[in-house]
């Protein structure tokens, strides 16, 4: 089914590079790249050599364009093109000094009370998806990503300790009516579990671009 | 012709039972579409029947949903009447109602019709965007709008907007109350045509059409009592509806 | 300092949506590229008209490479080519969601085909409340939720770029049948208020033993 690996190798690695967005290493693109043999196909094997030459052309096709390639002897990973660095100056200043919007600070506000907590359980409060506004909040410093004890795949977030420095607070507890609204959230979440309502959203994570 | 038909109604309205439908509308364009119809009042007509059947076996049904079905059932049985009695007086409400019925049954078997088209192109080949693995590197950047007073009034709004349990909107109790009525009203509305229209009934299919709606009258009494049967209930029955929105549906 | 942003303005749209790795509007698009007028400079203007006639010159540059574009008629993102997804579901390590259930099927289908369009209105076509698989597509982030311009009491719904491109389609245009699926319902809303009620000519053929 999947097309022989060299024809569009280039294609290939440029979406895999595009969507790791982080350095991959040579070994690592060849080991994707190649498919196992089973009983009924035959394996194909990418060797690194043609992983470089693959981005030999894939760098070729990204002349003139928004887009480059940044490598070592070992590593390559797809960037914005060089002589657009003052635009990307631009946006990182913009990203950081807009307002976060009612949706950022509603969402912060549950990983203040509520955190660590899930992507899927901010979700699941807030009615709406939260990704790109989680991501955002990261960026910014106010909130950082750990791992969930309970399910390797996802994360937790929780507030950083610059947010807490800055509101005042050394405690979490010492948030306004703490006590109250967990509760209030812990009934909702309770009510709605003991009902017939479909939970099957909360595999959020699972679905797109997660 | 129409003996044929009854058969084979008969045998496809067993099989039904134990599909499950996503509602009214679901379970209609599927007693059509089993009989190759196409929808109008001719075929709505037809289906009735089936219709009435499904609904009495629905005693276990959450209230809020079996109250949408008996708010169709009411339109089919205009629809009904006036095919036995086309002498029946229609309001132009309910001429209206009907109306809308067979619309609202062609967008659905239209979206249903796209649907598969959508179901077939869900995941398949799937466009990724970037995925969230790349690393940042934070710069700390507050907002200044993020107070703790801020903070906990959006969340008292957020906890406010929850969504909760709450009764079944007044409008479809209400419609559901009046439809009691209505039926009633119909009921006296057929007796009526049929006394006067006895008279001129062809000789040959004379006992034919007046069994026949005779029958029809008893379907409209089944009706009726479980319209009864679903007022009683909704005095204790709760059902979730979202807060913004309540009392907007359009029948 | 900045080249002028009409020359390059495709690879400058595609650095942007690399490196913002969400959807962007046309509007915050045109707001990035505009440069403000100083002492020294002159300013540059970017309009939406530009944005879009630049985001057509960058879809064509994508033509047969690992990435493109997907749009609505207000924002767009950058993804990976869906020629290619079976490479990237296979990096995922996550299923993609295939089932949405009959009801979620439904709805969605409305929001693809009638979007954007009211709870009232996904009621009236499907004959039952659709509370809560609305809120479970929301969730998802297949759909999203705007004020309705009409009512400001009630909100509209509409179709995500994530839905889009979990569907593998650049713009919602590519849907199956898209305009006579849309030329069809509006025939049919039409046929009604302008119809003549009384067809008890016809409906004389459903009489006995119908």
């Amino acid at each position: 089914m999947n097309p022989a690996p060299t024809s569009n190798l280039p294609q290939q690695l440029e979406a895999i590079l595009f969507w790791k967005a982080e350095p991959v290493t040579f070994k690592k693109l060849a080991q994707l790249l190649s498919i196992e043999k089973t009983d009924t196909t035959e394996g194909v094997k990418v060797t690194e050599e043609q992983i470089k030459t693959g981005l030999i052309e894939l760098e070729k096709t990204l002349q003139g364009r928004g887009l480059s390639l940044v490598q070592t002897d070992a590593e390559v990973m797809l960037g914005t093109a060089k002589e657009l660095s003052p635009l990307i100056e631009k946006l990182t200043k913009e990203e950081l000094t807009r307002d976060l919007g009612k949706a950022g600070l509603e969402t912060l506000s549950i990983i203040l009370y509520q955190g660590p907590i899930s992507r899927a359980d901010i979700d699941y409060i807030r009615g709406v998806n939260s990704q790109f506004i989680i991501r955002n909040l990261l960026i910014r410093g106010l909130v950082e990503r750990i791992d969930n004890p309970k399910d390797a795949r996802s994360f937790l977030y929780k507030t950083t300790l610059d947010l807490l420095a800055h509101l005042g607070i050394s405690k979490i507890e010492e948030l306004p009516e703490y006590d109250k609204v967990r509760a209030d959230i812990e009934s909702f979440k309770n009510q709605q579990s003991t009902d017939v309502v479909d939970k099957s959203n909360q595999a959020t994570d699972a679905t797109i671009g997660a | 012709m129409t003996n044929n038909q009854e058969t084979i109604t008969k045998g496809q309205a067993f099989q039904v039972k134990s599909q499950s439908f996503e509602g009214p509308l679901d379970l209609l364009l599927d007693l059509i579409e089993k009989r190759k119809l196409f929808i109008n009042d001719i075929s709505l007509a037809k289906v009735t029947d089936d219709f009435i059947a499904h609904i009495q076996q629905f005693e276990n049904m959450p209230m809020g949903e079996s109250a949408h079905f008996i708010l169709i059932a009411s339109t089919l049985l205009l629809i009904k009447s006036k095919s036995l009695l086309p002498e029946l007086n229609l309001t132009e409400e309910e001429k209206g109602d009907i109306h809308h019925l067979e619309t609202r049954l062609k967008i659905y078997q239209r979206i249903k019709e796209a649907s598969k088209g959508v179901q077939a192109l869900f995941g398949g080949n799937a466009i990724f965007a970037q995925s969230h693995a790349r690393p940042v590197s934070p710069v700390f950047a507050p907002d200044a709008e993020f107070t703790l007073e801020k903070s906990l009034s959006l969340l008292k709004d957020l906890i406010g907007r929850l969504p909760k349990k709450e009764k079944l909107p007044q409008v479809v109790v209400q419609k559901v109350i009046s439809l009691e009525d209505m039926i009633g009203t119909l009921t006296q509305r057929i007796q009526g045509q049929l006394r006067m229209s006895f008279k001129s009934f062809a000789g040959e299919h004379k006992e034919n059409r007046v069994n026949f709606i005779v029958s029809f009258l008893a379907m409209l009494e089944l009706v009726k009592q479980g319209i009864v049967h679903v007022t009683q209930e909704s005095a204790f029955s709760d059902i979730q509806m979202e807060t913004k929105e309540v009392g907007v549906p359009r029948y």
